[in-house]
C-alpha cells in the first residue's frame, strides 16, 4: 500500500499548482460596475493556504515510510513507469522534500516580490517540485526525464519571476542552456535505450553504452551540474531568482544531475578509466575556476552560486574517480549521496538566510544577530569544518581520494577546501555589510529556517562516525586564516583589493562569448536579409514576368486564322498530309509474290495499277 | 467508261476549283457560288456513277441522291444569303 | 438478427457527413438550428459509426465497401489499423471542430456554404483514411483540394482568395503528378489494393528504375499537401482562413492526408524493406528532415501568430515522414504516432490561436503580452499545446519523438537524433517566447478589437472548450501512452502488421 | 395499334422532334407547351431505346422493309446509344432552362422548332446507317445550328454563325464528295457493307484513303479540330445560352462521332498509325492552345467555347492509341474511356454553359473581370459551374477522370507516354481557367439566402453538372454493358 | 500624324494583299495537285468499284414500290427518309431566315408589260406544277421539279412587287411550310402504329399515299422557296399585331 505514495508523493503537488495558481477561471463581466476593466485573474499573496509548502509533505511521508527496495510498476502510465525507493534515492528524496518544504514556508509566508503574480510563482514552484520529486521516484528513464524536464522548464518561470532586465537575460540564458541539455540528455536516453534494450536503467543493465552516449549523458546533465563550461547559467540564474527559487535550484535541483549520472552510467560494474578521469579533471577545474571567480563577487547570491558550482565540481571529482575505480563505487555513491544532501541542506540554508538578513528584523536587532550567527554556522558546515555536516559528508568520502591514482590529489582538494572557506568568508563578509530592511511576518520563515539549522546541526551525529567529526581542520583553519588576514587587509587598506572586487562579472566565460554570439547574430541577420532580398527580387521578378503575360489585354490573335485563306491553306496542307500519311502507311512496294520473283523491279500496287490501265504510263 | 470519267473528272475539277475560290475570295456572295459550284461538281461524280452504258437504264439511286442534294443546297444558299443580307443591313446601320 | 455491417460501414462513416453536408447547402442561410442539428448529426453519427467499427477491427473483422466507378476501377474502402486510426482522428477532432465553428462562425455571413464544404472536407479526409487502393485514394485526395478551396477563400477578401489560389495550384499541380505516378505504377502491377507489407517487392530487377521513378512522383504529389519543403508553399498563404478551418488543414485534413499518403505509398504500395532496398527511404529522410530544420527556422521569424503555427506544421508534419522514412518497426511507430498526436497539439494551437483573434483582437505574437492573464484555460490549453510540440514530456508530443528517436538510432541512423535535437530547441525557440509573453509580460490598457461574450468564463463556451478539451487529449495522449487504445498501441500494432510480426 | 418495341424507339428518337419542330413550327403560341412535351417525348424514347440496347445489343431497322442495301437503316449499336442518350438528357436540360430562358416572345417561338429541328439531326446522325443519310443530316444540324446560333440577332452572332454556316457547308460537302467516291468504288450507301467492302477489297486502299481523307477533312472542320476551330469561339460565344449549350455539349460532338465512326468501323483497315498520330497531334495542339485561349479569354462565354476546342483535343489523342493496342479488353477500355470522355464533356459543357447564361443574364454581361459578385449572389449556379467544372477539369469523381486515367495508363502501356504531358498540360490549364471563374465567387458581397433563386433555370444546370460528376464519375460500368464492351479491362 | 497612320495602314494593307495573294498561289498548288490525285484515284475507283451498285435492286424492286418512275421510288419510297430529312432541311433554313426578322420590303409594283406577263406565266406554272407533280409516278418529274416551278411562281410574283409572293397570312403560311414534313411523318409513324414499319407502304396503299406525300411535298417546297425568297418573318398581319402585342423586334 505504502507503493502508491510513491505515486502521490508527486502527483500530489501537481494537484496542488492548480489552486495555488489562483487563477479564477470564471470571469463574471456583468457583475460590478467596472466590468469594462479586467480583473487581473491572478489573486494576491496570502490566499487561505500555503499550497506550496504542504507540496512535498507526502514525500516526507514517503521518506519514513516506504520501505528501501519498494517498486511501484505502471506499465500502462506514460511509456510504461516503474517508481521506486533504492537507498541513494531516498537520500535524495529525504533531502530534496526538507528542502522543498523549507523553501515553501518562506515562501508562502515570505516571499513578497513582483506582487500579483503569487500564484504564478507558487503554481511554477510546485511544478518544478513535482518534476524534481518525480525523476528521483522513477526508475525508468522516461519518469526521470519527464521530471527533469518539467523542473527546467518551470524553473525557468521562478528565474525570471520579478521580471527585472536582469532577471530576463539570466532566464534567457538558463533556458537555452537548459534546453540544450535536455536534448542532450534526451539524445542520450534514446541512445542508451537503444543500446542497452532497456528504459529501466540501473548501472548493472548499462555495461554497453557506446562512448557517444556517455558523452551525451555527461554534457547533457553537466549543463544543470554546472560543469565547466557549461555553468554559464548558475551565477546568473541565482542572483535574479527570488531566494526560496534560488536555494531549491542550488540545493536540489543541479543535486538530480549526479542522481542521472548515477542511475545511467555504470558506475561499479565497469571502469570507464577514460571518462571516469575525463570527468575528474571536469570537476577539478570547474573547482579551480569557480572558486577565484566566487570570491571576486559582490552579490552574495552569486557568490553561493559559484560555491554550488564549486561543490558540484567536486563530487564530478569523486564520480570521475569512481567510474575509474569500480571497486569504490558502493563508498563512492553512498558518499555522494549524503555529500549532496548535506551540501543541498546547507546551501538551502545559506540562501534562505540571505533572506531573512535582508528582511527580518531590524537593523542591529538581536534577530539579525542571531541570524548572521546561524549564517556562519552554515558557512562553516558548507566550507567542511570539523564538527559540521561538510567535514563528515567529506570524510565518508576520503577512500575515493585516496584510491586516486593521482598523488597531488590531496592538495588539490585541500586547496580547494581552503578556497571554499576564503569563498565562505567573503560571503560572510557581504551579508555582514547588507543592510536590513525590516518587514513583518517572518515567523513561519524562521521557522523553516530553524529546521534546516537543526537538521544540518545534527547530520553529523546522524550520518558520520565519530571518527570524522573533528576532521578537515587543516584546510579550513588554513582558510580562516587567509581569510582573517584579507579581512584585516580590506578593513585597514580598501583601496587595495577593491579592484579585485567584480573583477569578473557573474557568468565570467559569458562575457567573453556574448559578443562572439551578438557577432554572429548580427551576421546571421544580414545574410538572412540578404537571402531574403534576394528571394523577394526574384519573386518580383516573377510576379512581372507573370504580369507580362497575364496582365496586357488578350487582343484577337485568331483573327488572322479566321481569314479564309489561311485556314483554307491549313486545311488543305492538313488534309494533304493526312492522306500522304495513311498512304505511307501501306507498304508502297507490292509484298513479293515469290512466285515470279525474276520480276526485279518492285512497284508499288498503286502504280502497278496505273501501268495495268494506262499503257503510256507504263514504266516498264 | 471514259465517258464516265470525263464526266465524273469534270464534276471533281469543278469542285477543285469551287473550293479554291471558295477559299481565295472574301465576298460572301462569290463564297456562296463557290459552294454551289463544289455541289456541282458533286452531282457531276454521282451522275458519272450513274450512267451504266448507252441504253441501259441509269442507276436511279444517284439521281435521287442529286435532287436530294440539290434542295439542300438551295436551302442552305437561301439561309446563307439571308444571314449576308442581315450583316450588310447591320454594318449599314452601325 | 445479424446486419452484416462488413460491405457497408466504411461507406456509410464517409456518407455520414457527405449527406449531412450536401444538405447543409440547401439550407437558408438563417436556419442556424437546422445547420447546427445537421453538421452535429453528422459528426455524432461518424463518431459512433467509427466507434463501431473501432470494435471490430479490435476483434479482427473486415469492413471493406467496394464500388466499380469503371470495370477495372475499383472504389475501395477499406478498415485496416491505419485507417483506423487516421479516421478516429479526423472524426473525433470533426466533431470538436464543428462545434468550434459553429461558435466561431456566430455572427459570420455564408455560412451554409462554409459548414457544406467543411463537411465535404472530412469527407473526403475520411474517405483518403479508408481508401483500400490509390484510385480510391487520389480521388478522394482530389476532393479534399476542392472541397477545401472555398474554406480557404470563405472570407473573400483579396488575401483569402489569393492565398487559396496559391494553395490551389500547389495542391492541383501535386494532385496531377500523384495522378500520374498512380497511372504509371497501374501500368506496371494492374489494379492493387492496399496490403501491409506491400505489394511491389516481387518485381523484376528491370522495372526498378520505374518503380523509383513512380516513386518520386508520388512523393512529389503527396508531399505538397505534406508540405515537404520546397513543396510548402501554400501552406503560409493560406492561413487567411478562418481558424477552424486552419485547425481542419493543419490538424487533420489537408496536411495530414498528404503524411497519411506518404505512409501509406511506404508501407502498404512499396513496402518499407523493398523502398529501402530502391535507395528512396533516403530521398523521403533527407526531404523529411529538411523540412523539419527549415520550417522550424522559418517559423521562429513569423511574428503572426497562425503563419508561426503554419510553418511549424510544415516541420512538425515531416515527423510522419521522418518515420516513414526510416527502416523498423520502432521509427514506424514514431511516424504513425505522431499523425495522431501532431494533430491534437496542432488543432489545440490553432483553435486558442482563433480564440485570441475572436475574444481579444490579437493576431501577432507581438500582440500576446499577458493574453494569460485574461484568457488562462486558453493559454493553458496552448501551452499543453506548445510545450508538446517542443517535446515536453509526459506530453504526446514527447512520445513521437521518443519514437523516432529510438528508431533512428535502431536504424543505425544516428543523425536523426541531430535532426530532433535541432528541431526540438528551434521549436523551443518560437514557442517558447510566446508562452512567456503570455504569461509573464503584463497586459495592456486594452485590446484593440476585445469582444466580450456573455459567458461566465472567458470566451464563448464553443470557443473556449474544444481547445480545452484537445489540449487535455493531448496530455492523456501522452500520459497514458503505454495503455491499451491509445494511439501508440495502435500504432504498435500497425507496426507489427507492417512487419508482420 | 401496334408497337415493335425493338425497332420503333429508333424512328421515335428522330420522328418525334421532328414532329415536335413541325407543330411548334405551325403552333407558335403554344411552342412552350409543344416543345417541352416533345422534349419530354424524345427523351423518353430515347431511354427507352437505351434499355432496350443495353439488354439486347445492337438494334437495326431497315427502313421502308426493303433490303439493308436499298433501304436507309437506322441502328443503334453501343457508341451511338450512349451519345444518343447523352444528347437527349442534355437536351431534356436545355429544354427546360429555355422554356424560361427568353425573354422576347419572337426569339421564343423562333427557337423551339429550330431547336427540335436540331434535336431530330442529332439524333438522326447517331442513328443512322446510311452514309448519305448521315449528309443529309449533318445538312439539317448545320442550318439549324447556324440559324440558332444567330438567334440574338447581334451582328457579332450574326457574322460568326454566317461563317459556322459556310463552314458546315463546305465541311459538309467536301464529306458528300467522299461519299459519291465511296458509292463509286463499292456500290452501296449501308454503313456496314460498305465497311465489308473495304474490308474485303484491298485493291482500292487508295480510294479509300482518299475517300476518309475527304470525309474525316469535312468533319474535321465541323468538329473544329485544331486548327480549324477558328470558327468555334464566335459562334458558341455569341449565341444564346441554351444554344450554346447544344452547340458545345452536342453538335460539335456529333462530327466528331462520325470521324470516329469512319474511322474505327468504316476505314479501320485503311487508317494507319502514322495518320492516327497527326489526328493526335492536332488533338494535343487543341488540348494546349484551347486550354491557354480560354484561361485568357475575357469573357465567360468565350473562355467555355475554347473550352470545348480543348476538350475536343482530348479525344483526338485517343486515335494513335487505339492503334497501337491490340484488340481486347484493353483497348476496349480504352474506347469506353473515349465515350465516356465525349459523353461527360457533353454533360459538363452543357451545365457549364446553361450556368454561365444565367450568370450573364443576372450580371447583364460576362466579363469574367467584373464577375464581381453575381456568382457569389447564385450559389446553385456556382456550384453548377464548379461542378461541370471539376469535369472539364478532369477531376475526380467525374468521368473524364475515368477518361484520363483510362487515356494516361494505356499512354505509358503503349510507351506514347508523351501524351501524358499532354493531358498534364491541358490539365492544369483548365483548372486554371476553371478556378479563374470561380474564384469571382469569393467576394465580400453579401450573402445569399437561398441556395437556389431560379429553379427552373439552375435545377437543369446543376443536375446536369452533377450527372457529369456523380454519376458518371462513381458508376460508367453500366457504359462498358452499353457498348459491349469487355468487362475489366486491365492489363 | 493621320498622314503617318494612314501610310502605315496602307502599308500594313499591302502586306496582307500579299499575304493573301502568296496563299492564294499556295492554296492553287495545293488544291492542283490535290485534284489530280483526285483525278488518278477517281479513275481506279471507277474502274475497280462494284459494277452493279444499287441500279439493279433499284430496279427489280420497282413493281413493288408504287411508282413507275425508278428515280421518285427511290427518293419517296427506298430512301424516302432521306427525303423527308430534306423536306426539314428546307423548313429549316426557312424558319432560320424567319428568325432573323422581319422580311424587307417588296420590289416596286411591276408595271403594266410585267404584270400582263406575270398574269399569263403564273397560272402556267401552277399548271406545270400540276403535271410534273403526277407525271413523276412514272415520268421524270415528281415534287420538286413541281415544287420548284410552284415557287418560282412565288418568286414572279414577289418580283411583280407583291410583297407576300403570294404566299397567305403568316398562321397559314406556318402550316403550308410544315406540311411535307407533318404528312410525311404522319404517314410514316401512321405505318408504324398500324404495324407495317416506319415509312413502309403498303403495295396496295403506296400509290395514293406517294401521292399524298408528293402533293403535301410540292406545296411545302413552293411555299419553302418561295418564303426564302421573301427573306424573311411576314410582316404580321393586323390580327397578329393585337395578338401578339407590339414585341416583335428581333
Amino acid at each position: 500500500m505504502s507503493a502508491w505514495l510513491l505515486l502521490v508523493l508527486w502527483v500530489w503537488p501537481l494537484v496542488l499548482s492548480l489552486p495555488a495558481s489562483r487563477v479564477r477561471f470564471r470571469q463574471d463581466w456583468a457583475v460590478g460596475a467596472t466590468a469594462s476593466v479586467a480583473k487581473p485573474v491572478l489573486g494576491p499573496r496570502r490566499s487561505a493556504l500555503p499550497w506550496v509548502a504542504l507540496g512535498p509533505l507526502p514525500a516526507l511521508v514517503a521518506v519514513l515510510a516506504v520501505p528501501l527496495g519498494t517498486e511501484l510498476a505502471m506499465p500502462w502510465l506514460f511509456l510504461g513507469t516503474q517508481l521506486g525507493l533504492d537507498a541513494t534515492a531516498r537520500v535524495y528524496l529525504g533531502f530534496t522534500a526538507l528542502l522543498w518544504l523549507a523553501a515553501g514556508l518562506y515562501t508562502a509566508y515570505g516571499e513578497r516580490g513582483a506582487s500579483g503574480h503569487a500564484g504564478r510563482f507558487d503554481a511554477l514552484f510546485l511544478l518544478a517540485m513535482t518534476g524534481n520529486l518525480w525523476l528521483i521516484v522513477a526508475q525508468d528513464l522516461f519518469g526521470f526525464y519527464a521530471g527533469f524536464a518539467m523542473m527546467s522548464i518551470a524553473s525557468y518561470g521562478l528565474v525570471i519571476h520579478d521580471g527585472s532586465t536582469s532577471a530576463l537575460r539570466a532566464g534567457k540564458v538558463y533556458l537555452v542552456m537548459a534546453l540544450v541539455g535536455e536534448v542532450a540528455v534526451f539524445a542520450g536516453l534514446v541512445l542508451l535505450a537503444s543500446e542497452t534494450g532497456t528504459t529501466l536503467p540501473e548501472p548493472a543493465s548499462v555495461r554497453d553504452l557506446s562512448g557517444l552516449t556517455i558523452a551525451l549523458l555527461l554534457l547533457g546533465l553537466g549543463v544543470k551540474a554546472g560543469m565547466i563550461p557549461l555553468h554559464l547559467w548558475l551565477p546568473l540564474a541565482h542572483p535574479a531568482a527570488p531566494v526560496p527559487a534560488s536555494a531549491v535550484l542550488s540545493g536540489t535541483m543541479i543535486k538530480v544531475a549526479l542522481l542521472g549520472w548515477l542511475r545511467f552510467l555504470p558506475v561499479g560494474e565497469l571502469a570507464l578509466p577514460d571518462w571516469g578521469h575525463n570527468l575528474a579533471l571536469a570537476g577539478l577545474a570547474t573547482m579551480a575556476l569557480a572558486l577565484p571567480v566566487g570570491i571576486v563577487q559582490r552579490d552574495a547570491k552569486v557568490i553561493l552560486a559559484y560555491s554550488s558550482v564549486a561543490k558540484m565540481g567536486f563530487l564530478m571529482l569523486i564520480l570521475g574517480l569512481t567510474l575509474v575505480q569500480p571497486a569504490l563505487a558502493p563508498v563512492g555513491v553512498a558518499g555522494i549521496a549524503l555529500y549532496a544532501a548535506q551540501h543541498g541542506l546547507a546551501k538551502g540554508g545559506l540562501f534562505l538566510g540571505v533572506g531573512l538578513r535582508k528582511h527580518a528584523g531590524a537593523p542591529g536587532s538581536l534577530a539579525q544577530a542571531l541570524i548572521l550567527g546561524v549564517l556562519v554556522f552554515f558557512a562553516l558546515a558548507l566550507a567542511g569544518a570539523p564538527f559540521t555536516s561538510g567535514a563528515v559528508a567529506k570524510y565518508n568520502l576520503k577512500p575515493v581520494l585516496d584510491a586516486a591514482e593521482w598523488t597531488w590529489l590531496g592538495g588539490a582538494v585541500a586547496a580547494s577546501a581552503a578556497g571554499t572557506t576564503l569563498l565562505m568568508a567573503r560571503f560572510l563578509w557581504v551579508m555582514v555589510r547588507t543592510e536590513p530592511h525590516e518587514e513583518s511576518g517572518w515567523t513561519w520563515p524562521l521557522a523553516a529556517w530553524g529546521l534546516l539549522l537543526v537538521l544540518v546541526a545534527l547530520f553529523p551525529f546522524a550520518f558520520g562516525k565519530p571518527a570524522s567529526w573533528a576532521t578537515n581542520a587543516g584546510p579550513i583553519g588554513l582558510g580562516v586564516g587567509i581569510a582573517a588576514a584579507v579581512a584585516l587587509l580590506a578593513a585597514t587598506r580598501p583601496k587595495l583589493l577593491a579592484p579585485f572586487i567584480g573583477l569578473v562579472s557573474p557568468g565570467d566565460l559569458l562575457a567573453l562569448l556574448a559578443p562572439l554570439l551578438d557577432a554572429f547574430r548580427q551576421s546571421g541577420t544580414t545574410l538572412l536579409d540578404d537571402l531574403g532580398q534576394a528571394w523577394s527580387r526574384l519573386q518580383a521578378l516573377g510576379a512581372a514576368g507573370f504580369e507580362r503575360v497575364f496582365g496586357t489585354p488578350v487582343g484577337d490573335v485568331e483573327r488572322g486564322l479566321r481569314q479564309w485563306s489561311l485556314a483554307g491553306a491549313l486545311w488543305v496542307g492538313i488534309s494533304a498530309l493526312l492522306l500522304i500519311l495513311l498512304l505511307a502507311s501501306r507498304p508502297l512496294v507490292a509484298p513479293d509474290t515469290g512466285a515470279d520473283a525474276a520480276a526485279p523491279v518492285p512497284t508499288s500496287t498503286l502504280l502497278r495499277k496505273f501501268r495495268d490501265r494506262i499503257p503510256s504510263l507504263s514504266l516498264s | 467508261m471514259t465517258a464516265q470519267f470525263l464526266y465524273g473528272g469534270a464534276g471533281l475539277i469543278l469542285f477543285v476549283l469551287g473550293l479554291w475560290s471558295f477559299l481565295v475570295h472574301a465576298p460572301l456572295l462569290r463564297k456562296l457560288i463557290a459552294l454551289n459550284i463544289m455541289g456541282g461538281g458533286v452531282f457531276h461524280v454521282l451522275i458519272a456513277v450513274a450512267y451504266r452504258g448507252d441504253g441501259v437504264p441509269p442507276d436511279p439511286v444517284p439521281h435521287a441522291l442529286v435532287l436530294t442534294g440539290i434542295v439542300v443546297a438551295v436551302s442552305a444558299t437561301a439561309l446563307g444569303l439571308v444571314l449576308g443580307a442581315r450583316m450588310q443591313a447591320g454594318e449599314r446601320e452601325g | 438478427m445479424s446486419l452484416d455491417l462488413g460491405p457497408l460501414l466504411p461507406g456509410a462513416i464517409v456518407l455520414s457527413s457527405m449527406l449531412p453536408g450536401v444538405l447543409i447547402f440547401l439550407v437558408d442561410e438563417e436556419s442556424h438550428l437546422l445547420r447546427t442539428l445537421l453538421n452535429l448529426f453528422g459528426a455524432v453519427l461518424k463518431l459512433v459509426l467509427v466507434g463501431v467499427m473501432i470494435w471490430g477491427v479490435w476483434r479482427g473483422e473486415v469492413f471493406e465497401s467496394r464500388l466499380d466507378i469503371a470495370p477495372g476501377l475499383e472504389l475501395v474502402l477499406h478498415a485496416d489499423a491505419l485507417s483506423v486510426l487516421f479516421v478516429s482522428l479526423s472524426t473525433v477532432l470533426w466533431l470538436i471542430t464543428t462545434v468550434y465553428a459553429i461558435g466561431y462562425l456566430e455572427y459570420s455571413v455564408n455560412r451554409s456554404r462554409f459548414f457544406g464544404f467543411f463537411s465535404l472536407c472530412v469527407s473526403a479526409t475520411v474517405g483518403i483514411a479508408l481508401a483500400g487502393n490509390l484510385l480510391t485514394f487520389v480521388i478522394f485526395y482530389e476532393i479534399l483540394t476542392l472541397a477545401t478551396y472555398p474554406l480557404v477563400a470563405h472570407r473573400g477578401t483579396p488575401e483569402a482568395t489569393r492565398g487559396a489560389k496559391i494553395y490551389l495550384a500547389y495542391t492541383l499541380s501535386g494532385g496531377l503528378l500523384l495522378l500520374v505516378g498512380a497511372v504509371w505504377l497501374r501500368t506496371l502491377t494492374g489494379p492493387v489494393d492496399f496490403l501491409a507489407g506491400g505489394v511491389l517487392s516481387g518485381m523484376p530487377a528491370s522495372m526498378h528504375g520505374e518503380l523509383v521513378a513512380i516513386f518520386v512522383l508520388l512523393l512529389a504529389g503527396l508531399g505538397v499537401k505534406a508540405a515537404l519543403v520546397p513543396l510548402h508553399g501554400w501552406l503560409p498563404q493560406s492561413m487567411v482562413a478562418p481558424a477552424p478551418v486552419s485547425a481542419l488543414l493543419h490538424a487533420v485534413a489537408v496536411v495530414k492526408a498528404g503524411a497519411f499518403g506518404i505512409l501509406r505509398v511506404v508501407f502498404d504500395v512499396y513496402g518499407v524493406e523493398f523502398a529501402a532496398e530502391l535507395g528512396l527511404l533516403a530521398i523521403l529522410a533527407a526531404l523529411a528532415s529538411l523540412t523539419i530544420l527549415y520550417g522550424s527556422v522559418l517559423a521562429l521569424t513569423q511574428d503572426g501568430l497562425k503563419k508561426r503555427l503554419a510553418f511549424s506544421t510544415v516541420s512538425q508534419v515531416s515527423y510522419i515522414a521522418l518515420g516513414a522514412s526510416l527502416l523498423g518497426p520502432i521509427a514506424t511507430v514514431g511516424g504513425m504516432v505522431h499523425l495522431v498526436h501532431q494533430g491534437i497539439m496542432k488543432i489545440t494551437l490553432f483553435l486558442c490561436a482563433g480564440n485570441y483573434a475572436e475574444t481579444l483582437g490579437v493576431h501577432k505574437v507581438s500582440q500576446m503580452d499577458g493574453v494569460g492573464r485574461r484568457m488562462p484555460l486558453t493559454t493553458l490549453a496552448f501551452s499543453v499545446g506548445a510545450l508538446g510540440m517542443i517535446g515536453i514530456p509526459p506530453i504526446a508530443g514527447f512520445v513521437s519523438k521518443w519514437y523516432l528517436g529510438l528508431g533512428g538510432v535502431t536504424a543505425g541512423q544516428h543523425w536523426v537524433l541531430l535532426v530532433l535535437a535541432a528541431s526540438t530547441l528551434l521549436n523551443a525557440g518560437y514557442f517558447l517566447p510566446i508562452l512567456y509573453r503570455a504569461w509573464f509580460r503584463p497586459l495592456p490598457a486594452a485590446w484593440e478589437n476585445e469582444h466580450r461574450f456573455q459567458t461566465r468564463f472567458e470566451t464563448m463556451g464553443a470557443l473556449l472548450w474544444p481547445p480545452v478539451i484537445t489540449a487535455v487529449l493531448c496530455l492523456l495522449a501522452g500520459l497514458f501512452a503505454a495503455a491499451p487504445v491509445s494511439p501508440l498501441q495502435w500504432a504498435q500494432l500497425i507496426a507489427r502488421r507492417e512487419y508482420g510480426l | 395499334m401496334h408497337l415493335d418495341l425493338l425497332t420503333d424507339p429508333l424512328v421515335l428518337c428522330i420522328m418525334l422532334p421532328l414532329l415536335g419542330a413541325v407543330l411548334t413550327a405551325a403552333l407558335p403560341r403554344r411552342a412552350v407547351l409543344l416543345g417541352s412535351l416533345m422534349a419530354v417525348a424524345t427523351s423518353a424514347a430515347a431511354v427507352t431505346l437505351t434499355i432496350l440496347v443495353w439488354q439486347s445489343g445492337t438494334l437495326r431497322v431497315a427502313l421502308g422493309g426493303w433490303d439493308q442495301k436499298l433501304a436507309i437503316s437506322l441502328r443503334a449499336d453501343g457508341l451511338a446509344t450512349a451519345l444518343v442518350v447523352m444528347a437527349n438528357i442534355v437536351g431534356l436540360g436545355i429544354s427546360v432552362y429555355a422554356s424560361g430562358y427568353f425573354r422576347d416572345p419572337e426569339r421564343m417561338r423562333a427557337f423551339w422548332p429550330l431547336w427540335l429541328l436540331l434535336w431530330a439531326a442529332l439524333n438522326g446522325l447517331f442513328l443512322a446507317g446510311d452514309l448519305f443519310n448521315l449528309y443529309v443530316m449533318l445538312e439539317l444540324l448545320g442550318i439549324a445550328a447556324a440559324a440558332l446560333g444567330a438567334l440574338t440577332g447581334s451582328r457579332d452572332a450574326i457574322a460568326a454563325n454566317l461563317r459556322y454556316l459556310l463552314v458546315g457547308l463546305l465541311g459538309s460537302i467536301t464529306y458528300l464528295l467522299g461519299v459519291a467516291l465511296l458509292y463509286t468504288a463499292h456500290g452501296t450507301l449501308d454503313l456496314d457493307l460498305v465497311a465489308a467492302s473495304i474490308a474485303a477489297d484491298d485493291e482500292l486502299f487508295a480510294v479509300n484513303a482518299a475517300t476518309l481523307v475527304l470525309m474525316v477533312a469535312g468533319l474535321a472542320l465541323k468538329a473544329a479540330l485544331f486548327p480549324l476551330h477558328f470558327w468555334l469561339p464566335p459562334a458558341h460565344a455569341n449565341a444564346p445560352a441554351p444554344v450554346s449549350a447544344a452547340l458545345s455539349a452536342l453538335v460539335v460532338k456529333a462530327a466528331f462521332y462520325l470521324i470516329l465512326r469512319l474511322w474505327l468501323d468504316l476505314f479501320a483497315p485503311v487508317t494507319g498509325m502514322a495518320a492516327a498520330m497527326l489526328l493526335a497531334l492536332l488533338g494535343a495542339a487543341a488540348v494546349v492552345w484551347g486550354s491557354w485561349r480560354a484561361l485568357r479569354a475575357e469573357r465567360l462565354k468565350l473562355l467555355a467555347a475554347y473550352s470545348t476546342v480543348a476538350q475536343i483535343g482530348y479525344l483526338f489523342l485517343f486515335l494513335p492509341l487505339l492503334a497501337a493496342t491490340p484488340a481486347g479488353p484493353v483497348r476496349d477500355s480504352l474506347l469506353a474511356a473515349l465515350v465516356l470522355m465525349a459523353v461527360t464533356h457533353g454533360f459538363a459543357k452543357a451545365g457549364f454553359f446553361l450556368a454561365t447564361g444565367l450568370v450573364q443574364t443576372n450580371a447583364g454581361h460576362d466579363r469574367i473581370d467584373d464577375l464581381g459578385g453575381t456568382a457569389q449572389r447564385l450559389p446553385a449556379t456556382t456550384f453548377a459551374i464548379a461542378l461541370s467544372g471539376s469535369a472539364l477539369i478532369g477531376l475526380p469523381p467525374s468521368g473524364s477522370f475515368i477518361g484520363k486515367w483510362l487515356l494516361m495508363q494505356c499512354a505509358i502501356e503503349t510507351g506514347q507516354w508523351w501524351w501524358v504531358i499532354v493531358v498534364t498540360t491541358g490539365t492544369l490549364l483548365a483548372a486554371a481557367y476553371v478556378f479563374r471563374v470561380l474564384s469571382r465567387a469569393f467576394g465580400l458581397e453579401p450573402t445569399p439566402l437561398r441556395f437556389i433563386t431560379d429553379a427552373r433555370a439552375e435545377i437543369p444546370a446543376l443536375l446536369l453538372a452533377l450527372v457529369s460528376v456523380a454519376v458518371l464519375g462513381l458508376a460508367s460500368g453500366p457504359l462498358w454493358t452499353l457498348l459491349g464492351l469487355q468487362a475489366g479491362g486491365d492489363a | 500624324m493621320t498622314q503617318t497612320s494612314d501610310r502605315a495602314r496602307q502599308r500594313a494593307q499591302a502586306r496582307a494583299q500579299e499575304r493573301a495573294r502568296d496563299l492564294s498561289l499556295l492554296l492553287g498548288v495545293l488544291l492542283a495537285l490535290l485534284g489530280a490525285v483526285l483525278l488518278g484515284l477517281y479513275y481506279l475507283a471507277l474502274d475497280g468499284g462494284a459494277a452493279p451498285r444499287l441500279a439493279e435492286l433499284a430496279l427489280a424492286r420497282l413493281p413493288e414500290s408504287g411508282v413507275g418512275n425508278p428515280v421518285t421510288a427511290v427518293l419517296v419510297n427506298y430512301r424516302a427518309f432521306d427525303t423527308l430529312v430534306e423536306l426539314a432541311v428546307l423548313l429549316a433554313a426557312v424558319l432560320g431566315i424567319w428568325s432573323l426578322g422581319p422580311a424587307p420590303p417588296g420590289f416596286q409594283r411591276s408595271g403594266a408589260v410585267l404584270a400582263g406577263m406575270v398574269s399569263w406565266v403564273v397560272p402556267l406554272l401552277i399548271v406545270a406544277s400540276g403535271y410534273m407533280l403526277w407525271v413523276g409516278g412514272y415520268a421524270p418529274g415528281g415534287a420538286f421539279q413541281a415544287g420548284a416551278l410552284l415557287g418560282a411562281a412565288g418568286v414572279i410574283v414577289r418580283l411583280a412587287g407583291d410583297p407576300t409572293a403570294g404566299l397567305p397570312a403568316e398562321a397559314t403560311q406556318r402550316w403550308l411550310l410544315v406540311l411535307g414534313v407533318l404528312v410525311f411523318a404522319l404517314v410514316g409513324l401512321g405505318l408504324m402504329l398500324f404495324g407495317a414499319g416506319f415509312l413502309t407502304y403498303p403495295p396496295k396503299l403506296a400509290k395514293w399515299l406517294i401521292l399524298l406525300i408528293e402533293s403535301a411535298a410540292t406545296i411545302a417546297i413552293a411555299a419553302a422557296l418561295a418564303a426564302a425568297y421573301v427573306g424573311g418573318r411576314p410582316a404580321p398581319s393586323k390580327a397578329a399585331i393585337d395578338d401578339y402585342g407590339s414585341d416583335s423586334s428581333p
